[in-house]
């Protein structure tokens, strides 16, 4: 029988985002062709390269409270990435040192970490839901994270296929912001790169998350 | 199928050991960051950084020198660079009354650079920024700041930094370059894309026998893809696309500066073409050409085509483009 | 598969338009001739003509101008100049005390310049010839003169032009053209074989992933073939050829003039990341380098590689190579 | 019956010659094939080139002698095409001028007349048969000229076959000059395309005189 996972100590949230970063590193050559589409082929790389220096950046680092072990990735990939997804990405997480310090990883934490860093972005980018950027993934799973009920697997579950239904609609989508912006019509059928790797992030967090899950 | 001397991993790197290896005066490094700093500006109140991905060799580092930029800063291959870099370029070429940053309109290179004048200025020092935007090929003339910044890049950078070295205050060398990026316009046509540094296959599709004009310099889309045609027709569209724009933003042109820029592997006996051509259609419209540049300036790593930029010239621009500069990247030439 | 902007039959009437186009100095065509003179070296007893095939461009037509050549004439891709249009520019140029013919050591720019220069002097024109034969790969160092010329070419023009500019006499000049020759070694590579500009398709057989060290300037076989090699490895290999061969013909090497050169479609990142590892080699071996030059000067259409050159300075030779030049294929640069 | 052929006046050189010459248009593909093995890929171009410039001087010219018909290909062989070859196959036929002037071409005036240009040639470069040039195929066919004691035809005949062998023998060779030198062991296995020209003139220049001669 599952126990409830209602939340995570700083020491499992680093291995939880570890292990989750790594699947940006995985997918990394099928990101590269989405972004060959749509933009200069190198989305891909570029996450990949983010994700390595934040893991790397957690496995050296001694962190105390939640929002030390988000701000170190989101440093890490802002430093290590540079380009529009480093900044955007970065920031995401980075922004973790503007809220109050928590040493427990829950849906509610979770939920302020996360609208804070949406917050963070929107006062650097005009980009809006449906313009084909990270947001059209990013926006429905954080309003998923925020009105989940359940506990925390459930909320990420909720979170990773609204991020993914988000990923997958933006094929259809034509691009306002980016590199892909004067691509028009010739953008439809394709993905955008930033959304997918928004996708693949939490999509991996539930997973990861439900493997630390204390169960039978 | 291509292979590159260098990879990922140690391209930057060896951009900065070129320059420093190449260079007839000093360039010096900043930290463990992709930034180099000239120090020898020395009338300037207004000092000049500019940066942008890399890839596009000799810019950016590239464009530091005497009567050139002071600072430069570049990130990975076509990824613009993290703002603690351009913050450390920054804080190195401090004090001084204030910095301008100057790239290419790029969501990355907006977000990052922007992120860093935010944090400069939180330290006390005075940020302000200009954005080339001269790609007419990537937005409508009436949203012209919303366009990419290719090739212009350089004549915009030139005539900030001869301002800057004529002691002009900070407000009125900021006032010069919104007006030189104004006045420069820009076209580029990819013929064969460029091959990623990382896997060696073409970083966009752009079938044999197709070209696309408008491209931007990573492989963004242009406005009109169509099939290969030489350089006698090729150079009078493209010209008829720029001059049309400076016409419809009310911009008489009678005067001009021009580059012709190669993209990566076009050949400079291609670019002779292109440069030949561009000379008699602008003969034809009746635009004087006192600077005519052909070279590769801002490229696109190996990628097959050129760029055309025009700028308009008035007295002042046409002599602070004359006054001595030297970088790698460009340097004035004396008839 | 490539497209060229311009045709076999239409490839060097562009050149000549657009370096015309693009020159601050006058050049001036010869009737119907690729031939192009620039007249403002008027200090000069002995007067230069150089030139060759095209398809090397910024090279042959490109290196007229102060304090470069007086003359150049080309051919068409790939192909000597005619006799009858090496001896129109020749006569373009009278009068003058002497003409010295300057290229690079092929049988066929061999015969045409000889067989012109018979011409010019049954004219009753004085006529020497300095043929560069830098490409170490091209024959062994006891048959030096039998080796072929490759962007050697711009180093030797640049001294001889600078003591012709400094009023030394015809036969001064001649000798200071054949010392300088004698101290100038090179060293290419491939890594992909050029276009034809015909067809389209790659002039000679170079497996992906295959690279030639010794390739001439229009695909001639060098000395090894192997597998593809970064800079780090590669540059050094190719340096110890070159030091070797100075060494084995007793010339000490502590002080050099460098010249890294693109050879059509190499980017200049990678270029940057050839100066760098030679600038670490040949300080490793002690030799100092204060004219240090990387860029595309002597190219092969769109061929992938480059090209290393040294040449050996005394003072005099470093006074004439850091004496003022202008034109499209090469200038000083100040410090 | 035939008729054996004793000689032309000019207005027939004229005619054979034209003929012969656009034999090199034709080979075109073929003769850049084999300098792209062996040099740079452009000797098919560049005879061409000279050919056409050849037929365009002969059809423009005026000619009263055999020399000014030989010559005149000659010159415009060596302005248009310039390089090696158009050195050597201009020379070749531009050493006509040196020779007293004929209004008729026989097999003496033939000989004299090709044994002027290589002369001529041998000032200018120091090849010799063996060492893969043009040479391997024109010493054999001037040497079978010189030696014929049939009709001109039957002279053109036995020099066509002898460039012919020499030529494809020269696919064994070692290259020592032009820009092949530097081959070595890799030239062999390919004719030299300068010699495969001088087979592919001999032949052209035997196949349309035996077209001119007076049949029944
Ligand atoms: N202005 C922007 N606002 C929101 N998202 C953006 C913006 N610019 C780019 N992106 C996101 O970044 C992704 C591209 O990332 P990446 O390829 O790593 O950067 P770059 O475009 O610098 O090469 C896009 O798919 C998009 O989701
Ligand atoms: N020095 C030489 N002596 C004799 N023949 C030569 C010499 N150099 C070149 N050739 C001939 O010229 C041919 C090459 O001609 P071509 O390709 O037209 O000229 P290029 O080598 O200038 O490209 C060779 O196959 C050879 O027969
Ligand atoms: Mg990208
Ligand atoms: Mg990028
Ligand atoms: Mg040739
Ligand atoms: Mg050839």
């Amino acid at each position: 029988m599952e126990k409830n996972l209602e939340s995570l100590n700083p020491s499992q949230v680093k291995d939880l985002l570890a292990k989750t970063l790594s699947s940006w590193i995985a997918e990394r050559d099928r990101l590269n062709e989405l972004d060959r589409a749509l933009g200069d082929g190198d989305h891909g790389t570029t996450i990949s390269r983010g994700a390595q220096a934040a893991i790397d950046s957690l496995q050296t680092g001694n962190f105390s409270s939640v929002n030390q072990v988000f701000a170190a990735v989101g440093r890490a990939m802002m430093t290590s990435m540079g380009g529009a997804s480093g900044m955007l990405f970065g920031l995401f997480f980075r922004s973790a040192e503007k809220i109050p310090v928590s040493e427990v990883l829950d849906l509610g934490t979770l939920n302020a970490l996360f609208d804070r860093g949406l917050e963070d972005l929107r006062a650097r980018t005009k980009a809006q839901p449906g313009d084909k950027t990270m947001f059209d993934a990013l926006i429905p799973a954080l309003t998923s994270l925020r009105e989940s009920q359940g506990d925390l697997i459930a909320a990420l579950d909720q979170a990773a296929s609204s991020a993914t239904e988000g990923a997958q609609k933006s094929a259809e989508l034509i691009p306002k912001f980016g590199r892909a912006k004067t691509l028009g019509e010739r953008a439809r059928g394709t993905p955008d790169p930033g959304a997918t790797s928004v996708a693949i992030f939490f999509t991996g967090l539930a997973a990861n998350a439900k493997a630390l899950s204390p169960q039978s | 199928m291509r292979e590159y001397l260098v990879k990922t991993n140690n391209a930057v790197e060896a951009v900065i050991q070129g320059l420093q290896a190449t260079s007839p005066f000093p360039i010096e490094r900043v930290g463990s960051h992709f930034g180099v700093t000239y120090r020898g500006n020395s009338a300037r109140k207004a000092k000049l950084l500019t940066g942008g991905g890399s890839g596009h060799e000799p810019l950016f580092l590239g464009a530091v020198g005497p009567g050139m930029a002071d600072g430069a800063i570049a990130g990975e291959i076509f990824a613009a660079p993290n703002p603690d870099s351009i913050l450390a370029v920054t804080e190195a070429l401090q004090p001084c009354e204030g910095m301008i940053y100057l790239y290419g309109n790029y969501s990355g290179d907006v977000l990052n650079f922007g992120f860093a004048a935010e944090e400069a200025r939180a330290k006390g020092i005075k940020v302000e920024e200009i954005r080339v935007h001269d790609d007419v090929a990537s937005a409508a003339s009436d949203a012209a700041t919303e366009r990419r910044g290719i090739a212009g890049d350089i004549f915009v950078l030139k005539c900030v930094a001869a301002a800057a070295d004529r002691g002009d205050s900070f407000s009125d060398v900021l006032g010069l370059g919104e007006k030189a990026s104004a006045w420069t316009r820009s076209l580029g046509v990819a013929l064969r894309a460029a091959a990623s540094i990382d896997t060696g296959q073409p970083m966009f599709e752009l079938p044999v026998g197709e070209i696309e004009i408008g491209m931007g310099l990573h492989g963004e889309m242009g406005v009109q893809r169509s099939t290969f045609e030489p350089v006698e027709t090729l150079v009078p569209r493209m010209l008829d696309l720029i001059l049309a724009d400076f016409e419809s933003t009310g911009l008489s042109l009678d005067r001009a500066a021009v580059m012709v820029n190669g993209l990566g592997s076009t050949t400079v006996l291609e670019l002779l073409a292109v440069a030949g051509h561009t000379k008699i259609t602008l003969e034809k419209n009746g635009i004087q050409r006192p600077l005519f540049r052909t070279g590769q300036f801002a490229t696109s790593l190996d990628m097959a085509g050129f760029s055309i930029t025009l700028t308009k010239l008035d007295d002042e621009l046409e002599n602070l483009l004359n006054a001595d500069a030297h970088s790698f990247a460009y340097s004035t030439l004396r008839p």
